[in-house]
């Protein structure tokens, strides 16, 4: 198994949700980051005082997957996360050696 | 608007008759310091419903990225139409027009031209006169801003809503309160109906037809960033409204208190039957409707608040609520326009529905303040003031847009849209650590 | 309320005697525009302590997932009290009761009949006396659901608050101001220390009580979600309060004047004195316990705005800081018993310190307006307004909640209370992107 | 303040000749209810202006971790200075000071001593006039707070504020309005230029110069936590300004409407002058400019509201917003001092423009009230009673904080500075779940 | 060393901490996050507009734990963050190859 | 490559972030977490009722490290969060099997 992690565009989490789902992901964790990277930030102003900001606003998304299925997760959350602009996101993908569900204590891929 | 009945000039006679007053003899143009103060407290409870209230009300409703564009639309509204009244607001609505009078006023009290702190009004002195009037002119364009939130450049916003104030909102005014065609036909209009609801409910029909729809709507997720902020502005518009309707009288009197309390319940009225409605139709009651019902009676009840009586008010809170319910749930929905945060549903609608109802309500057996004429006339009066607001500001907005698109562009950007206004447009954004 | 003063008296004559106005000869029933200015103004704050005061304070003290919930119930009571005021309440709280007349009125005013612009309720327009005492009527109610905040039903909240207000609230308010017992006994209570504060608080009592404690309470971290909503609130109530306690002298005098500045300083103490005893005790001040404190002195000064002196006003505002802040943070987290926001500890404790040193700052030697009976007596006239006040509340409220818990329930379930109120009740959330 | 102008005494002198009513008769010193009723409400809207309006303007600029410790400051201002002012300071501020009068007043009337319902001052109450002044020496200090925010200790905080209003606030409000030598050279300052803004500023400045800058200013990112707070808050100072510029008139007359118009007209101005000189500078317009340039224009225009015209509330709007918007944004960064809020940039700055300014806009050919002397004479005197000002604060500040930070110290430790002064100093965290 | 990642319910967060500090566990990290999955989201109107939410709030723990304890934290967090209903969550377990306390510079299993 | 994940002190975030850049590191991903540890928390008072808060406002950084680089990576990352105080956070370091770049497609340490 694998656990895979996705820094994508904030307006990019529903279609690439509703594509994971379409290739059976049946389950994932999001969260709020900011990234910090080639797409550049923005500058603030408050009274004369200017701040450039460098972290722009990103979704993390983890998600365990059966070795099997992989690539075609990977695949698809390029597709559907792409606008071609830099910022665009990258996927991580780390070794995961166990799961548990903890309603009913399943591991392995029976649990993801 | 404050007028002499027979009890008063009866007042009047025996006044002058005793005293020997040379100022009361002559015309009653004495101040009254009651009067006054009731005025100035309206005016400050109208500035209110606009800053902080209506820029509440919108700026909950939006994603949080946008906020502080729709904060800075009612804020640089308010500076911007102050400064354009003084120099020739006031005067186009309100001083004579000459050979245009029936639709407009004339140049004659431009940059406030001969008022001094003794000038009357009335009973109270001119500046609160200009002041109070000068806080409905900015609250309308303030309305429009719903109908096209979270997407329109600042700049166009800005050059909307000179063109619209200065075309629409002068002439409407003046037909209504100025002395024009609305007044001579018997419109019954005590606090603006058509003059502020109609007007900015049409405009903002047009504007966001022209603009089209925001990016994603009505497929993605669009919820109000901020409930609380929007129940706060909604809450400020109700208390701020006393000043609106109750303010409009010009005097703290009989009619002034019975137009207070009509608000009160219509506004109420329109408010629960909105919860309930939905509480009906979707099995549960929402702090959005309850709100957006309140506004709705508010609207409704302003034409009819120096007219109508306590089971008018119940009836004009009836109709609103639950008209406005239909329209902006399901009608809106089917037409698919995109009307942001409802600026022609409710106060379009329910600016339509209050004008009419207004010529039912004042009639004596709805426990109105009476009819010289049949109410099936003063209906038809009430129709034709509606209709002619309708096409009027409709034909204003569309040009004034087009003209503008065509010249910088009404919309930002998609990347803009999608990032934020906030940021984009201000450098700022609205909620920081 | 406001009296004929000797001063008054003599100026009238004066006046009769060179005026041939035949009105002003005969009762003077006139109407004052400077009254009415302030009337109209005082109606707007107390409304304003309501929506949005009242809803920010409570808003602002619960958890995130129920800061709907509360804004709703503050909301939807404004809406159905309103209604019910102009149905039967103003009538059963201020017209005649016949045999009942001195617990309760009739019916002869019910749907406002009669009340025209010209009707006048002493120097102001009897409409802007109905839409005052409307405002007393909406913000008692809504001060009880701090109580039972984060785990009542909106339904049974709605059932509870409209038998409340009919058996409860419209009673005492009849006793007291309607021409009741309270007023043949002499008990002084200005702007609704037993009406309003004991009555709510009371309720709030018995409604925590027998709705039971919320899921997790006391061991669970329950934080308010919006410290800065709830300073904004209680602002806003103390603003307000200036209309809700000198508005309740029903004129703009030195009467009214007095209770602005009675109010003002018993707040200020009261608020302090809960600082600097926090201060010593825990070792910091804290912004909940100042505003508390404001709100306690609040309460403990409405009975007695009208007859305490600046020296009375200093002993009122440091007795309730002081007592508020022992029985809230001491005493109540003793007796074990779940007032999610400290309605009856606030309300209720700090409206009977109030109403009992109500007649000791009333006597001229503490600086008050004076009183024709020993102190002594007074002390126990003021101390039987209290008692029945609570067990006419606590039994109303005991009934009328057993009932509705028979019927329909109480308290959502334990899901809901855990998942929060605001998605389960009303599909909405408080705060988005 | 009110005056008695030819049309007021011929109006008198009438209404003596045909009214035999004594007390008119010598000395109209009766009861305007009126001018009450406004007075009442003019004192709401100064409260208001504090709590909550500035405390939420600044509270929305600090960081999350401090706003409570903004919050608390103008909360317990309140509090504490509504104490002091019973105590001494209405009687120092306002009776007659013997020897010292030119300076300070005396104690006749400490613990607001002879007070009654009944007693006047001019038309209105004493017991409101006391109130209204007391909103005024609430919001002073409370000003100040915005140069050192998110680094003074609490109680540094307390003992401060309490020996500057001592020795600072009272004499300049003597020296004023109280009989000292401000009104005896003939200082134009309506409703507060010198007394509040200049007061306020310059001890803002001698506070943030001596305490030092924040721990990482001007590295780090020290952004605004809330706009919307900090817009809410702007909003809510610009309606209460009302009160606080035409409620100075102590009356419901012309002059009072006159300065509301010009409030609005200064406001309006110096609000659009910022956004357009930062939109043509910086390439963008900013929610926090438009606000800060509204809250100049108030400063500025305050000491004018009484004389000047709308064409000098123009000049005087135009001015301010951009001496200000210059100050704030370019010297200040460049003298590197780290006055947190603006409170000398907006308010000293702002206050002395307005100051001088009112010497011009009062004259006749500025549309003003007219002037008794040349224009270069009045702008002297107004030089004097700013210099005046200044070397008073600054030398009371000054010594004050010097010997504070010797007995207690003035700061917080860098620890609790960096982590937040909320949770450090107050126990309580601004926002959670 | 291995490092777990657990997703629980919002409500089981005190619990679950308690019990793993009676285990032993003397560190844990904790973010806010939104899960997809088996469990059903809710719906949300706004004036008729009515929004399915796949999303629930969970919280994540991210526990970093020496081999050995790994079967007595995972025993205990199933234990304590328990409820059976569907949505009660996941642990993942992924290899910790390095941990380093950044005030002292120590490695391995002393910087836990 | 490995995939560090770095707890610190917020207020340190600027100065890690651009100690970082200057090593070279030229992305990362932050997000706002709380901590439990040997740091203790603080307490909050709501009139009368006293809560003991156990977590601490923490950052947490995630970088994904070419292998030749983690060592440079984890010292700068160490002395410049360091205040010598207890709560100064933690490195853990993960195996990180591949990277992915959305935009270009690109895997592995070009990706990164
Ligand atoms: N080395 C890294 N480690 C962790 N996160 C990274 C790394 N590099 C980039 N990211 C994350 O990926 C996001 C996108 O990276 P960026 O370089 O801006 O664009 P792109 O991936 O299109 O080249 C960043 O905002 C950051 O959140
Ligand atoms: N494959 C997955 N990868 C990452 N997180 C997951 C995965 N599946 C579930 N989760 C997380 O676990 C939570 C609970 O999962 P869910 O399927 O709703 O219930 P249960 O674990 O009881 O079957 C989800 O909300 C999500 O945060
Ligand atoms: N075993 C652990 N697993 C995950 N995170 C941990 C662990 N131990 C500590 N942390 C994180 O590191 C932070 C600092 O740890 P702490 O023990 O307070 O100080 P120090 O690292 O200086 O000893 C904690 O707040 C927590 O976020």
């Amino acid at each position: 198994m694998k656990y895979l992690i996705a820094i994508i565009q904030p307006h990019k989490l529903d279609s690439v949700r509703e594509a994971l789902s379409e290739v059976g992901v049946q389950g994932l964790t999001v969260s709020e980051v900011r990234g910090f990277g080639r797409q550049k930030g923005h500058t603030e102003i408050y009274r004369g005082s200017e701040y450039q900001i460098d972290f722009v606003p990103k979704i993390k998304l983890e998600i365990a997957v059966a070795s099997e299925m992989v690539d075609k997760v990977v695949k698809t959350i390029c597709e559907s996360a792409r606008t071609d602009k830099v910022g665009d996101g990258k996927i991580f993908i780390v070794n995961l050696e166990d799961v548990l569900r903890i309603r009913t204590g399943e591991t392995g891929s029976e649990a993801i | 608007m404050k007028s002499l009945t027979p009890g008063r000039i009866q007042l009047l006679l025996l006044m002058a008759f005793c005293l020997p007053i040379p100022l009361l003899a002559q015309d009653e143009a004495v101040l009254n310091t009651g009067d006054t103060a009731w005025m100035l407290t309206a005016t400050a409870l109208v500035l209110f419903m606009t800053i902080p209230g209506l820029a509440l009300f919108y700026g909950g409703l939006v994603r949080s990225k946008n906020i502080l564009s729709v904060l800075m639309q009612c804020f640089a509204l308010t500076g911007i139409i102050t400064v354009l009244w003084v120099i020739f607001g006031y005067s186009m609505a309100f001083s004579d027009g000459g050979g245009l009078n029936k639709f407009v006023g004339g140049l004659s009290q431009a940059f406030l031209n001969g008022v001094t702190p003794d000038s009357l009004s009335g009973t109270i002195p001119e500046s609160v006169f200009i002041t109070f009037q000068l806080t409905f002119a900015i609250i309308t364009p303030a309305l429009i801003v719903g109908a096209f939130a979270e997407r329109m450049k600042f700049s166009a916003m800005l050059w909307f809503s000179v063109l619209w104030f200065t075309f629409s909102y002068l002439p409407v005014c003046h037909m209504a309160w100025g002395g024009g065609i609305f007044g001579d036909w018997g419109v019954l209009d005590f606090a603006g109906g058509t003059v502020v609801h109609i007007n900015a409910g049409i405009a903002g029909l047009v504007a966001c037809i022209l603009i089209g729809k925001r990016v994603g709507y009505p497929r993605d997720q669009i919820k109000p960033n901020s409930m609380p902020f929007c129940l706060i502005g909604a809450s400020m518009l109700w208390v701020g409204w006393f000043g609106f309707n109750a303010g409009s009288q010009l005097a703290a009197d009989g009619v002034a208190g019975m137009a207070m309390l009509v608000t009160q319940i219509a506004t109420a009225t329109a408010a629960i039957s909105w919860m309930f409605l939905e509480w009906i139709r979707h099995g549960k009651p929402s702090v959005l409707g309850i709100a957006t019902g309140a506004v709705a009676g508010l609207v409704a009840i302003t034409p009819a608040s120096g007219t109508a009586g306590p089971c008018g008010a119940l009836l004009i809170g009836f109709a609103s609520g639950s008209i406005c319910y239909y329209f902006v749930t399901t009608v809106k929905q089917k037409l698919g326009y995109d009307d942001s945060l409802d600026a022609f549903g409710v106060h379009g609608i329910g600016g339509i529905v209050g004008a009419i109802l207004t010529g039912l309500c004042a009639a004596s057996f709805m426990g109105g303040s009476g009819l010289d004429i049949s109410v099936g006339s003063q209906l038809f009066i009430q129709f034709k003031g509606v209709v002619v607001t309708i096409l009027w500001s409709g034909v204003v907005s569309f040009v004034a847009l087009k003209a503008i698109d065509l010249l910088i562009g009404l919309r930002v950007s998609e990347d803009v849209e999608v990032s934020g206004l906030d940021l984009a447009l201000h450098d700022e954004q609205g909620y920081s650590q």
